[in-house]
């Protein structure tokens, strides 16, 4: 059998919970697959599509994202801005041709170590069964550039 | 405001990466010397200049490694990859200030809970290693130098809810020399524990320990009492709030009323009072809730008041010696400006009604918890006497079931932490004024407090009967002869093995505490957030539990989760603590994580408008551009994320920050 | 070495404690069980109209299943005298799915043969043969024979009643069968190849 | 006309044929139509479940399957009979919980060509088909005989408001749609504590001694009560209560006479429609007498023979009671 396909997947965190979660996870000791990357965010409202496209497009086979369960959001109710955001993210991955399946949206209080780490798993087997993620890579586009001052003149 | 001072800082060109072992908990697992060389050769192109592997980074020869570094190498920026940020953040970010660099300038990335705490494969746990290291570094040459904040505080205080956790914090503040609004909705102070008759373990009466305190907060000279009022609304940020208040019109002219109490004498209207009475017992239609009132001055119940339905009436007026009956009032809105907010909202009792196997509300002799407490209260309805519905006949068996309501996933899945020590009490009281046999029904018997279990014996001795097993139903339908006229509490008796059919007359339910019907709204008013179940979230539930994730706003008593009378005088005096700690700081800082609003770059088509909830974000019409208010805004990037002109940015949490250290993750495949 | 069975007997020792007993129950049981969430708070057997019968309590089985005392488990009545009324099941705080729970276990005991009076699992059986000849339950074939075997002496007794019920057009006297026969035996020939196994 | 799909369930074929005959006498007068699951089978009541799990779920599955073809106008699959609707809803929610179920039932129905997508059917009582689809105002403006003076126990059984999957009912305990229907018939109805326990199912067959004091609780509570008559929603609630009440007056040495009828015989009544098309006459305990309390005149239950084929009674007669001996004294 041929070597096991390894994805890299990039995850998006809050800082009060599921990124606490993570930090539970390992006080705890759970175990998990080492194809999860994490970004920590202050809220899960701060998770722009922008930052998923980038990652797909920079060689992520997946990305998770997550955030405080709803009800429970460190900032009122911002987690249900990024719910919203990540069904039109889907839509537009499947207009563009992706596997919806690649992002997903994980709710993990900071009490859910052992949570946080079987969806990772789950996601890990669900990315690997998709198969590596071919995004056409366009030269030139190697290191995120800061966007041009805009001239403006008076 | 030009373009060229728009541009971002000067990049960071002198990088220094430290990787630590923590001992064998990261290097066990993680070949950490490899990761520092890795960095210091891959890397090198952007920028890092030295990289090293430490035993410890977070002793305090490790941070003097840090120090040394930046003043050798002129490092600019710095990226530690050890435990947490939540952990060893701060520790990081203070060595760097030492050694004179900007504390923002540091980057801790965590590669022991993330890394060689959950991973067993080396070779992995290296390469993800790399990967996490490498996302900090790319994401340090973005860092910024940040300025933390600081506001002047505004010394007032205001207290919201007057039952004892609230009249604790405002006697606590208000003795330190400072000024407190106490607002309370109900016509007095007291709270649920004005409603009990007993407290346990001590059984001191209830009543003789708290009028003191209602007394001492209704004449404070420091307090500003404001009972049948509500908070309307809050704006404002720590050290700076505003609020409105509305103080309902009472129709009695507070300067005027002695509190003679002339008035309810003469009321011709009497009603079930479903608030202090339980519904238990009846009021007039102007009234104070009870003798003891703080204030004294009564209030016209509008819905009921037969004046205000018909027209005509006017007795309390006629009586009046004082001539304080004015039905012309009207409510009253006012602001009020403070530094900091206390929160003692409390609970609602949970509404036994939903248990239908219970029959409360069906079965005439099933009484919920507070009704039994006014009808053991020498205040009460019956004057302390225990009877059944009927008004006359004493009980002779009582049952007392426990958690109802509570540890249940069909209602609420939490233990409410004073149903055990309240049912004991309950037992003791039946025992005591009626003799009566007295059984209590639980799932287990919680007495985990000072003196707690020592009363359990007490009540044990005493002679009650308990069953371990949590009760089935209660039914009217008889079985038995025997069982004919009775209440029958059906049970697994678990620890005999067996059901039992327990004939009673009395049915008294243990019922849980629900947090308050309006607990959502509340928290949305003060800008703090609510578990799902709707209880206040503290900032963190053991090192923190009085604060909230909103600087400014502190939480006593209920209104964050059961507790018991102790506790929440405890909360209390906890919250006055942390106020009165930043009232003497005179000024606090405010993290630097905040959202800013490139005014040339916004279109003004202000998506962003309403999404904040901590309501930062205004629309400026003359310029039509929006702006934040640093000062409001707690850091959560929403807007940032929203923007479509890219003008919003946030600061520690920059596109630019987090597209770079995607870029730096995906660096080893 | 001495012989277990008669260690296990002679010698007065407990049953091996069976600790995948808990597991084995859980996964065999439709839905998600939440075997393992039961706080032995005693509302099943408390609620259960016909406790009186039972050898123990749903509860007293579940603290069994847990110790892993699985003879005495898939001895136990209990479960046969459970009458699938869901009082336990609405009332119990931890949502655990006791009926379908009592349902495993009387398939464990058949399967097994460990039950102590056949009564039940032959009417179970007899059912069970009658839909799958007939894809139709057939309610005086199935009483007689159940009665026939179980309770002879009753039978005349309860003549009348059936007979009362025939008059009245309430039972046939031949079953009737569902058209397309062949599609649910291939259906539950199928069905008896496969176990739930996680 | 609100459409649905029909699952009859084995005893609306038998025991149960009163119900069936009262259901179809009143559909039109409702406005709903009803269509049968084609070529049916039984849903193995309680007793599959106990022999082996996956057959169990794939018998009750096949009717699921073929009942999702057939919807076309409507995806509501109504069944009249409490155990049938509990194995249709249960099937259906435990196969979406549990997807290694779903999985393998599909797996056993695929050698039947069939397949079922759990939650695509949405399957329901008829009960609280009439209360919330048809609606109480509906019922109340088609009585014509309105049960004046009728007091009535209105008594559902176990298995319709629990478990409640999908949460339909107004309580599990004490839910009053039963009772609401009853009242905008214009019965009395008594306040019945005991309205949704068990009438002992299946064990008037496995262990009669326990199904026996079952019965009793029900029968004479609804007596102390001074019902005129019980009314169910359910074949096994209604054979119970009714065939074997003889059995239980003999085990306890008791004499009550209490008739049980389905809640769609009354309602064809108080429809004005003739009580012999609405199976009426077909209970053993005779509703007779009281029906004759509102002016209902029954045709008289023809009582079994003398002549008995079988063994002579072994047992001790009856005392001689006020009431008429019950037919299965023969």
């Amino acid at each position: 059998m041929s070597e096991k396909f390894e994805p890299t997947i990039i995850g998006f965190t809050c800082n009060w919970c599921s990124y606490r979660a993570a930090d539970l996870a390992g006080t705890a000791r759970v175990k998990y697959p080492p194809n999860v990357r994490l970004v920590r965010l202050m809220c899960s409202g701060r998770m722009d599509p922008t930052f998923v496209m980038k990652a797909l497009a920079g060689g992520a086979d997946g990305v998770m994202i997550t955030g405080c369960h709803p009800g429970e959001c460190h900032y009122i109710d911002q987690n249900y801005k990024a719910l919203r955001r990540f069904l039109l993210l889907r839509r537009t991955l499947a207009g563009l041709g992706i596997e919806p399946g690649r992002v997903k949206l994980v709710w993990a209080s900071a009490a859910e170590g052992v949570h946080l780490a079987a969806e990772i798993t789950k996601l890990v087997e669900e990315i690997r069964a998709l198969g590596p993620l071919d995004w056409p890579t366009w030269n030139g586009h190697e290191e995120h550039q800061p966007e041009p001052a805009l001239e403006v003149t008076a | 405001m030009s373009a060229e001072e728009k541009t971002p800082n000067k990049k960071p060109e002198k990088i220094g990466v430290y990787v630590c072992h923590c001992g064998s908990n990261i290097a066990g697992i993680v070949d950490v010397e490899n990761v520092a060389k890795w960095a210091g050769e891959e890397l090198a192109h952007k920028g890092v200049v030295i990289a090293r592997d430490y035993k410890f980074m977070c002793s305090s020869l490790g941070q003097e490694l840090i120090e040394k570094d930046i003043k050798e190498f002129g490092l600019d920026g710095v990226v530690v990859a050890a435990c947490s940020p939540h952990l060893h953040e701060k520790t990081f970010r203070t060595a760097t200030e030492k050694a004179g660099l900007n504390p923002y300038m540091c980057e801790l990335v965590s590669i022991r809970e993330q890394v060689s705490w959950v991973h067993t494969d080396k070779v992995a746990a290296t390469e993800k290693s790399k990967a996490i290291l490498s996302g900090g570094v790319h994401r340090v040459l973005y860092d910024e130098p940040l300025q933390e904040m600081k506001v002047p505080i505004n010394p007032n205080t205001l207290v919201v809810g007057g039952g004892i956790a609230g009249i604790q914090a405002a006697l606590e503040i208000a003795n330190a020399g400072f000024h407190v609004y106490l607002v309370e909705r109900e016509p007095s102070i007291g709270g649920h524990m004005a409603q009990f008759d007993k407290t346990f373990p001590t059984l001191d009466c209830s009543a003789c320990i708290l009028t003191p305190r209602m007394v001492e907060a209704g004449t404070h000279p420091n307090i500003t009492l404001l009972t049948w009022s509500e908070v309307e609304s809050v704006s404002g940020y720590v050290g700076n709030f505003n609020a409105t208040i509305r103080k309902k019109a009472r129709y009695v002219n507070e300067d005027l009323c002695t509190g003679c109490a002339v008035c309810i004498e003469k009321c011709p209207k009497k009603i079930i009072d479903d608030i202090y009475e339980a519904g238990l017992g009846y009021r007039k239609v102007v009234y104070t809730p009870f003798a003891q009132a703080v204030p004294k001055y009564p209030v016209i119940d509008r819905e009921n008041c037969t004046y205000f339905q018909k027209g005509t009436c006017k007795a309390c007026e006629k009586f009046c010696p004082t001539d304080a009956i004015d039905f012309n009032q009207e409510d009253e809105l006012f602001n009020i400006e403070i530094g900091n907010i206390i929160l003692a909202t409390g609970y609602d009792l949970f509404d036994a009604r939903k248990v239908t196997n219970y029959g409360y509300g069906r079965l005439a002799n099933v009484f919920n918890s507070l009704e039994f407490e006014r009808l053991s209260n020498a205040a009460g309805p019956t004057n302390g006497n225990i009877v059944l519905r009927d008004g006359k006949t004493t009980p002779k068996t009582v049952g007392i079931i426990h958690c109802v309501g509570s540890r249940d996933r069909n209602f609420n899945n939490y233990c409410s932490t004073i149903c055990c020590m309240q049912s004991l009490k309950f037992a003791h009281l039946v025992k005591e004024r009626t003799g009566a046999e007295v059984y209590e029904f639980y799932i287990d018997m919680r007495t985990a407090a000072k003196s707690y279990d020592e009363f359990y014996q007490r009540v044990l001795e005493e002679g009650t009967l308990m069953v371990r097993g949590k009760v089935a139903e209660v039914t009217d339908a008889a079985r038995q002869p025997h069982e004919e006229g009775k209440l029958i509490i059906q049970v697994e008796d678990t620890f005999a093995g067996k059901q039992r059919r327990i004939p009673v007359d009395m049915v008294i339910l243990s019922n849980g505490m629900e947090p308050r019907s309006d607990a959502k709204e509340t928290a949305k008013k003060f800008g703090i957030s609510c578990s799902a179940d709707s209880w206040f979230i503290e900032k963190h539930p053991k090192l923190d539990p009085v604060s909230t994730m909103t600087e400014g706003v502190m939480i006593a008593g209920c209104a964050s989760g059961p507790k018991d009378i102790p506790t929440s005088v405890a909360q209390g005096a906890a919250a006055a603590a942390r106020v009165l700690d930043k009232i003497l700081q005179k000024e606090v800082a405010l993290e630097p994580i905040r959202a800013t609003v490139d005014e040339i770059k916004c279109s003004g088509c202000r998506i962003c408008n309403n999404l904040c909830p901590f309501n930062a974000i205004s629309f400026i019409d003359d310029l039509a551009v929006t702006r934040i208010n640093p000062a409001l805004c707690q850091g959560c990037g929403t807007c940032v994320a929203a923007c479509p002109a890219g003008a919003i940015s946030g600061t520690g949490f920059s596109n630019e920050q987090i597209l770079a250290q995607i870029d730096g993750l995906l660096m080893v495949a | 070495m001495p012989d277990s069975n008669a260690l296990k007997q002679g010698a007065g020792l407990r049953q091996q404690e069976d600790l995948t007993l808990l597991h084995e129950v859980s996964v065999a049981t439709a839905g998600v069980s939440r075997l393992e969430m039961c706080i032995q708070c005693g509302s099943c057997g408390g609620s259960c109209p016909s406790a009186a019968d039972m050898d123990h309590t749903p509860r007293m089985l579940f603290a069994m299943l847990r110790a892993g005392i699985r003879d005495d488990v898939l001895r136990s009545n209990t479960p046969w005298i459970c009458v699938s009324c869901y009082h336990c099941v609405v009332r119990c705080p931890q949502n655990v799915h006791i009926a379908d729970v009592m349902y495993t276990l009387k398939g464990m005991a058949i399967k097994a043969k460990q039950y102590k009076d056949s009564t039940a699992p032959d009417f179970s059986k007899s059912f069970v043969d009658m839909v799958e000849s007939f894809g139709r339950s057939f309610e005086l074939g199935l009483a007689t024979r159940h009665y026939l075997t179980h309770y002879p002496l009753r039978l005349p007794g309860m003549a009348g009643m059936g007979l009362g019920m025939l008059t009245k057009k309430r039972m046939h006297l031949v079953p009737s069968r569902i058209k397309d026969m062949e599609q649910l035996t291939a259906i539950l020939d199928k069905a008896k190849t496969l176990e739930l196994t996680e | 006309m609100n459409e649905y799909i029909l699952y009859p369930g084995c005893s609306m074929e038998g025991s149960a044929k009163a119900y069936n005959d009262s259901l179809m006498a009143i559909k039109d007068t409702l406005g709903i139509g009803l269509h049968e699951v084609e070529d049916w089978n039984c849903c193995g009541a309680t007793e599959y479940l106990s022999i082996n799990l996956i057959p169990a779920y794939s018998l009750i599955a096949r009717n699921l399957a073929i009942a999702s073809k057939q919807a076309n106008s409507t995806r509501t699959v109504v069944a009249p009979c409490s155990a049938c609707y509990l194995n249709l809803s249960k099937a259906d929610y435990y196969m979406d919980e549990r997807p290694t179920l779903g999985q393998k039932v599909n797996e056993a129905l695929a050698a039947g060509g069939l397949h079922y997508e759990p939650g695509s059917l949405e399957i329901r009582h008829l009960l609280e088909v009439l209360v919330y689809d048809v609606g109480l105002d509906t019922i109340k403006s088609k009585v014509v005989r309105p049960l004046t003076g009728l007091r009535v126990a209105p008594y559902l059984g176990c298995m319709v408001p629990r478990p409640d999957y999908y949460n339909r009912w107004s309580d599990h305990e004490h839910p009053t749609e039963l009772d609401e229907v009853l009242k905008a018939l214009g019965a009395e109805v008594i306040d019945f504590p005991l309205k949704t326990t068990c009438c002992g199912g299946h064990m008037t067959q496995i262990g009669p001694e326990t199904a026996y004091e079952l019965i009793r609780r029900l029968v004479s509570s609804a007596d102390n009560y001074q019902a005129d008559i019980m009314t169910t929603v359910c074949p096994m609630c209604q054979m119970n209560l009714d065939a074997y009440q003889a059995e239980t007056n003999r085990h306890f040495g008791t004499h009550y006479q209490m008739p049980i009828v389905f809640f769609t015989q009354l309602m064809g009544l108080a429809f004005g429609m003739d009580a012999k098309e609405l199976g009426f006459g077909l209970e053993v305990v005779s509703a007779k007498k009281a029906l004759e309390r509102i002016g209902v005149e029954l045709p008289e239950t023809q009582a079994p023979k003398k002549k008995v084929e079988g063994l002579p009674m072994p047992q001790r007669r009856l005392k001689k009671t006020a009431t008429p001996q019950q037919e299965v004294e023969a």
